[in-house]
């Protein structure tokens, strides 16, 4: 069966006036129909840059390279106009801030119209009005409040309709970045209540982007870990949980205070993000990693697949560690 | 949404009330005698004398003072001691050909504001974008009466295209003056030669005029729409799959319309500065070419009643702004 | 939306093509002028280009005959002087009336007089300085009394302070601002100020009736839309004032025609004699050796002015030229005799006002400034006041040289000497001149009424005057008009009165 | 992270700028600007500094024919009187500079210590004066200095009085509403705590940190003072002639233009554009540069 979704080797630079920053480097991974993945790490890692690209609305100054097909269709290299058609429709996307996610000018109701005519332009307006009052339901929200303005509503209701306009359409694929960051934890926990019920009710795959492993445990099935525009290692979030890979994997879990309960101290990863107009030599994240070894400062690590996952470090391929796992396979 | 007008009308009073006491105590403070200019230096010390008396010029300065803003609140703005026609007269003959060139300098600076502002910043950084900010910032450095005049020289010497002065050719003023706008009075009178005719003589002044304010507006618009079109509801809206050029023009340009506008209403001012330049180029019989002739002859009652007219129409303006933008966007209006 | 800016485009173009050609052949002459009006009211109106209107809407009991100083009864149909000179009495022509039907009567002259000596408006003094009382007689008959004899008192009659106005419009103490009532050729149907006055035939005047029906006056802003105007075709003449280069270029277009007159306009370089170091005589003389008359008129005015070498301009009786030609070397020999050399050199500074007399103003006073400095042994300043500022100044005595034009009042030569040389008129002038002998002169040349008799008074004031050099005269102006070739009836007029009336296309 | 427009560039070092390619040039706009901008202003400098030594005739004494056309001795052509152009034109400088400096600092000079007393002390008297300075501030700039140019006459000091009066209110808006944060933050509080005089206070922690976004305001100012200052010359309020100044000089090529005498026209036209685009290019380039973030204020 093929994938609903499939990004291959996609690399991403951003050209700057001091530098080429590379945001997200060789990259694949692939989401089936009904599947929910969980793109995880730290801010800045390129998993935000990522999601972003899957709809093509990364700012004029990015290169993309690479293939994301979306149903057998290389998005990347479509016309922008067909691109359009997808978004909204076919995969649709809400944002991390709902705050400044809404045009502060405009109702509510119009939000939705602009949704609806720019892909159905000739529904009339009791069809648009039907199917605007419906999403809105269906997030927990008043369907007469279409005709308010953004600023009369709350964070989350505000995340709530941005679902709401994801969802109207009935697309496959939702791709929701970092949806309750910025939302206190009541707040939170309505959100993800309604993409729980979402992920029950509705036919549809989701890209959760998130630095929060805690989010992402309870609401996908598979997980990608990204570390400096690098996938550190992607597989089933139950193994991931249980027996992480990568030492960057185990970090990030350790450092979530609710995962493991008897560990009351709250950790972090030593170090910061590599500068990636300039990162450094062989693995990016050889410089905080525990394990470190000479090779790891030489040398990119090849994606090598261990237990049905994938994970990008020397600990599990190359000849050095040949001995410890011969499942390895390098993937170029 | 009254009360809030009220406010607004109500805070334009001390300005122009500053603006008129800065004025009348400069007219006064310095040499020159306005009855000795008009009656020339042949009069006779009586005639001076009766003359000065009958413009209150004999009286202390602040009881002068105190006359006159009494006379203004009840509207009368004097005589002008030029022509020794009421200055409220004069100068609701003056102030339609103003309004005209320039609500026409304003449409024209606004359109090229916002098609280049727009797409200056829509395409940032690249061929477009520089080609707006060069334009802008090379318009700013035109002295608006240098620009007038080449327009005049290629496009009324060389070309002969269009007239280069005033406001109509010879019998082609609205037979019923009902606005003094001659566009909309030609159209009240069905004249239609007449109105083709001030539109003919609209043009180049106020390409002149429009032109020159325009590369304010470039820069204004093309800052604000950078600012709008980074924002995450663009982003949002994009991922909704709507159109680019709603993106454009509803999201981005509509929201960067608030701080437009504002900034709009202060270069009001700066429009008003260059229109006396302009009018005095193209002899354009507007307030702008009234002031400069009368100050001249130290006319106090037309150089007063002109410099409030110019305060009241950036205070009306800049109330129109702030309604305007309670209008687009609801967060005032509410 | 491209499709409708073309379409809308063309639209325009249509109909401005269109319009261009529907505008032509009408029974009307359309003169240009770069003048503004003040007021319409006589008893207000006191520059060249509201009398001028005036002069074509209305007329008094005497006027010129058109190019000459020659007066003849307009109102009036016959006037009497009484032998010592104080009464004249005047009968009026029967069935008079104004443009609005009203009677022009003896009762109507009696309170426009008196109106306009009771106003006390800029031309007032022309009356009140001289007119005693007016006395009616009859309907059409009345006296006016003088104060004094006055001889050239009949040309003030001519003049516009002395025409009839209708006692049922005009408000005995008010200035009026309403369209004039006519009693001339042509009434005003239109007046907007700044932009164009339309005149129509009066049909109650008197007279012959206007050659043209409609006389349209655009008004200009600036010589350069003036002549674009005239280039363009918009206007059929050009009247004041076109700059110096522009008439001078267009003398040689064949597309037009150029008429030139004298005019009694005179320009003059005035000395206040208490300011040092104006006060010595010798320094004024000096100065007025320096003067290069042909290079002003040369370089400034394109020759289109004629030096003057007196106040009495060519053409009017009494003129005789008395003051010294241009000689730098007696300048410097005068100077190094009063003390001054290359190291010590006589420093002065000269006024001028930007915008009185026209744009050419600046460069006459800095052509002045470099013939003085010239001889080597004079710095001089050119420093400048608005017009308002100008007056202030020389009534104040801040200014001790100065330019300044002189316009008649009346035509007569007592108007170019009076009020410069007489010691209570002088002060006005800015110059504070004063001299007895001088004094006593042109009062016996007032009360004289022959004209080689008051001649030979002026002759000698304008001998004393020399000595003394209160003024250095520097030139007489000319009256220029442009017309298109279709255009006639254009009267070079002495008095410079131009006459709308007698314009007509051919 | 997918910031397109902020991006910081503010701490590359300005020389560093200097001598790129040309397309990069032209993308790193604010080190572009202020190089051109800095380039025109240093022209114009050496211009009025070394007139002497430059212009080839006095530009107060004719030096030829009147209205002679660009030619070899007269690069510019002659004016009516015989005025060489090219010398009027680089002495032109000197009045053009001198009148907008000295207008620009009067202007600063009492828009700035009004704007940080009464923006430190508040209250009645900041409403007042505030409501003063924006009055004056709303006012077109122009027709102000024009009605007191008009009023009190000519002279380079009464010239630049008359443009310095428009500007007050600028710096005294941006001084004042800088100090009104400024003076509630941390450091101030804790220097008034430990005693400091008020005028300490202003002088040494309030005013270094409000001075740098003047330089903004002042090089625009300066390029509008020019502007101002040729306006009120072509309307025949400025320096009275032979004084070298292109406003004056606009104004009379004017009349000569019709006659095809275009150089008195285009060259002090030309001069006034380069000053301006000099002035304003530096200044836009500074703004882009001191607050990379803001955008243009103007």
């Amino acid at each position: 069966m093929m994938a609903l979704l499939e990004i291959k080797n996609l690399s991403i630079d951003y050209l700057t006036r001091n530098g080429t920053v590379k945001a997200v480097d060789d990259i694949s991974f692939s989401v089936e129909a009904r599947d929910s993945i969980g793109l995880v790490g730290e801010s800045g890692c390129g998993k935000s840059t990522t999601g972003t690209a899957i709809l093509g609305l990364l700012p004029p100054n990015a290169r993309v390279s690479g293939s994301i097909l979306f149903k057998g269709r290389d998005l990347l290299k479509i016309s922008n106009e067909e691109l359009r058609k997808v978004r909204g429709k076919d995969i649709s996307m809400i944002f991390q801030d709902p705050m400044t996610s809404l045009d502060p000018i405009m109702r509510i109701r119009d939000h939705f119209f602009e949704l609806l005519r720019a892909h159905y332009p000739k529904m009339d307006e009791n069809e648009m009005k039907k199917i605007s009052s419906e999403a809105l339901k269906s997030v927990g929200i008043e369907p007469s409040r279409l005709n308010n303005y953004p600023f009369e509503f709350s964070g989350g209701m505000r995340q709530r309709t941005m679902i709401a306009l994801a969802i109207a359409l009935q697309p496959s694929m939702l791709i929701a970045d970092e949806p309750t960051t910025s939302l206190d934890v009541v707040i939170q926990e309505q959100i993800l209540e309604v993409l729980r019920d979402l992920k029950k009710t509705k036919n549809m795959s989701m890209v959760l982007i998130t630095h929060d492993l805690g989010v992402v445990a309870e609401l996908v099935n598979k997980v990608v870990v990204m570390y400096a525009g690098h996938l550190a290692e992607s597989g089933d979030v139950y193994s991931i949980y249980e027996k992480p890979l990568h030492p960057y994997t185990k970090a990030l879990l350790e450092s979530i205070p609710n995962v493991k309960l008897e560990d009351r101290e709250l950790r972090y990863i030593p170090g910061s993000l590599p500068d990636l107009k300039n990162p450094p030599k062989g693995c990016r994240y050889w410089p905080r990693c525990p394990y470190v070894k000479d090779i790891c400062k030489r040398e990119t690590p090849p994606t090598v697949e261990v237990d049905g996952r994938k994970v990008k470090c020397w600990l599990y391929g190359g000849e050095i560690n040949a001995g410890i796992d011969k499942t390895s396979s390098a993937v170029s | 949404m009254k009360t809030y007008i009220l406010t607004r009308i109500l805070l334009a009073i001390p300005m122009i009330l500053i603006i008129l006491t800065i004025i009348f105590f400069v007219l006064r403070i310095l040499p020159g005698n306005p009855v000795m200019a008009l009656l020339g230096p042949k009069a006779p010390p009586e005639v001076v004398k009766a003359m000065e008396h009958q413009m209150g010029l004999d009286k202390p300065i602040i009881v002068q003072y105190g006359d006159y803003l009494g006379s203004i609140l009840k509207g009368d703005f004097g005589v002008s001691a030029y022509t020794g026609v009421t200055v409220i007269q004069e100068l609701m003959q003056k102030f339609p050909a103003t309004l005209e060139l320039t609500i026409f300098a304003m449409t024209i600076a606004v359109f090229i504001g916002i098609f280049f502002g727009t797409y200056g910043a829509y395409h940032f950084g690249r061929t477009l974008d520089i080609a707006a900010r060069v334009y802008s910032i090379f318009v700013y450095s035109f002295p608006v009466f240098w620009f007038g005049i080449m327009l005049q020289l290629i496009f009324g010497v060389w070309l002969h295209w269009l007239p280069v002065s005033g406001r109509s050719s010879p019998f082609m003023i609205p037979n019923h003056i009902y606005t003094g706008l001659y566009v909309i009075d030609s159209i009240l009178n069905l004249e239609w030669p007449v109105l083709v005719d001030t539109l003919y003589h609209l043009i180049l002044p106020s390409v002149t005029l429009g032109v020159v304010i325009s590369s304010i507006f470039v820069r204004m618009v093309r800052s604000n729409v950078i600012l709008s079109l980074s924002s995450q509801y663009v982003v949002a809206a994009r991922a909704r799959g709507a159109k680019e050029k709603k993106v454009i023009f509803k999201h981005a340009l509509k929201n960067a319309m608030a701080p437009i506008l504002t900034i709009m209403g202060l270069e009001f001012a700066l429009l008003l500065g260059g229109a006396v330049l302009t009018e005095v180029t193209f002899s354009w019989p507007g307030i702008g070419s009234y002031l400069v002739t009368r100050i001249t002859y130290r006319d106090f009652p037309a150089i007063q009643g002109a410099i409030v007219f110019f305060a009241m129409f950036v205070a009306i303006v800049s109330i129109l702004v702030d309604i305007a933008n309670a209008w687009l966007d609801p967060r005032v209006r509410y | 939306m491209k499709k409708y800016s073309i379409l809308m485009t063309i639209l325009l173009l249509v109909v401005f093509s269109v319009s261009i050609f529907a505008i032509s052949a009408k029974n009307y002459v359309i003169v240009g002028t770069t003048d503004k009006i003040t007021s319409l009211d006589p008893a207000k109106a006191y520059e060249y280009f509201s009398d001028n209107i005036l002069q074509n809407v209305m007329t008094g009991l005497v006027e010129y005959i058109p190019g000459t100083t020659k007066i003849v009864p307009s109102l009036a149909k016959s006037w009497k002087i009484s032998s010592d000179g104080l009464t004249y009495t005047f009968t009026l022509k029967k069935g008079l009336k104004f443009s609005n039907g009203d009677p022009i009567n003896a009762q109507a002259f009696k309170f426009s007089i008196d109106r306009a000596i009771s106003l006390k408006q800029n031309p007032s003094f022309l009356l009140a300085d001289v007119v005693k009382d007016v006395k009616v007689i009859d309907d059409l008959t009345f006296d006016i009394q003088l104060k004094y004899p006055f001889a050239p008192f009949i040309n003030i009659l001519a003049f516009t302070i002395s025409y009839p106005v209708d006692p049922k419009v005009y408000s005995a103490n008010e200035v009026y601002n309403g369209l004039p009532v006519a009693s001339g050729p042509y009434m005003v149907k239109k007046l907007v100020r700044g932009q164009e006055i339309e005149f129509v035939r009066n049909p109650n005047y008197y007279g012959k009736p206007a050659k043209t029906p409609i006389i349209l006056v655009k008004i200009f802003r600036a010589a350069n839309n003036l002549y674009m105007a005239l280039m363009s075709g918009e206007i059929d003449v050009a009247y004041r004032t076109l700059l110096p280069q522009q008439f001078a270029q267009i003398k040689n277009n064949k597309n037009f025609v150029s008429y030139v007159g004298k005019s009694p306009f005179i320009r003059e370089v005035v000395f206040d004699v208490n300011v040092k170091p104006f006060n010595n005589p010798k320094v004024r003389e000096a100065l007025s050796y320096a003067v290069n008359r042909a290079k002003i008129s040369n370089e400034v005015f394109m020759s289109q002015v004629s030096p003057l070498y007196t106040l009495i301009p060519d053409g009017m009786w009494g003129h005789k030229d008395v003051m010294p030609h241009y000689n730098p070397s007696k300048t410097v020999s005068i100077l190094k005799s009063l003390g001054y050399s290359k190291d010590n050199p006589l420093k002065i500074s000269l006024w001028y006002t930007p915008s009185h007399y026209g744009s050419t103003e600046s460069d006459l006073a800095l052509t002045i400034k470099n013939v003085f400095e010239a001889t080597g042994l004079i710095k001089c300043d050119v420093k400048y006041a608005e017009w308002a500022t100008y007056i202030d100044y020389w009534t104040k005595g801040v200014m001790g040289m100065f330019l300044l034009g002189w316009y008649p009042d009346y035509f007569d030569p007592d108007d170019y000497m009076w009020p410069f040389l007489e010691s209570k008129a002088s002060p006005s002038m800015g110059s504070y001149y004063s001299n007895k002998t001088i004094d006593e002169l042109l009062l016996d040349a007032r009360l004289v009424s022959d004209i080689p008799g008051r001649t030979a008074l002026y002759d000698k004031v304008q001998d004393l005057m020399v000595k003394e050099a209160p003024y250095i005269p520097l030139f007489q102006g000319q009256q220029q008009v442009v017309t298109k070739p279709n255009i006639g009836g254009i009267v070079m007029d002495p008095v410079q009165i131009f006459r709308y009336y007698l314009l007509y296309k051919k | 992270m997918a910031n397109t427009t902020n991006t910081n560039y503010g701490n590359q070092m300005l020389s560093s700028r200097i001598g790129r390619g040309f397309r990069q040039l032209m993308g790193d706009s604010s080190g572009v600007m202020t190089f051109i901008g800095l380039i025109l202003l240093s022209l114009f400098v050496l211009m009025a500094i070394f007139a002497p030594y430059i212009s080839p005739y006095s530009p107060v004494e004719p030096s030829g024919a009147p209205l002679l056309s660009p030619q070899w001795g007269h690069i510019m052509g002659t004016t009516n009187l015989g005025y060489d152009v090219f010398s009027r034109f680089i002495w032109g400088s000197r009045m053009a500079l001198l009148i907008a400096v000295i207008a620009t600092s009067i202007a600063a000079f009492i828009g700035i210590p009004t704007g940080l007393l009464v923006g430190y002390a508040g209250g009645v008297t900041d409403r007042i004066v505030t409501m003063i300075m924006d009055s004056v501030y709303t006012f077109p700039g122009l027709i102000l200095a024009i009605a007191i140019a008009a009023m009190l006459g000519p002279g380079v000091l009464n010239i630049s009085l008359s443009i310095a009066v428009v500007y007050i209110p600028t710096y005294y808006r941006v001084i004042r509403s800088q100090v009104s944060t400024i003076k509630s933050e941390l450091y101030v509080e804790g220097a008034r705590s430990i005693g400091a005089k008020n005028m300490t206070i202003i002088g040494k922690y309030i005013l270094p940190n409000v001075l740098p976004s003047t330089i903004v305001v002042l090089s625009m100012n300066i390029a509008d003072a020019v502007m101002t200052e040729a306006g009120l010359s072509f309307l025949g309020l400025g320096i009275p002639p032979p004084v070298p100044d292109w406003g004056y000089d606009l104004a009379k090529g004017q009349q000569f233009l019709l006659q095809n005498d275009w150089w008195m026209v285009v060259f002090p036209g030309i001069a006034i554009i380069l000053l301006v685009l000099g002035f304003s290019m530096f200044a836009e380039g500074m703004d882009e540069y001191l607050n990379p973030n803001i955008g243009e204020k103007r």
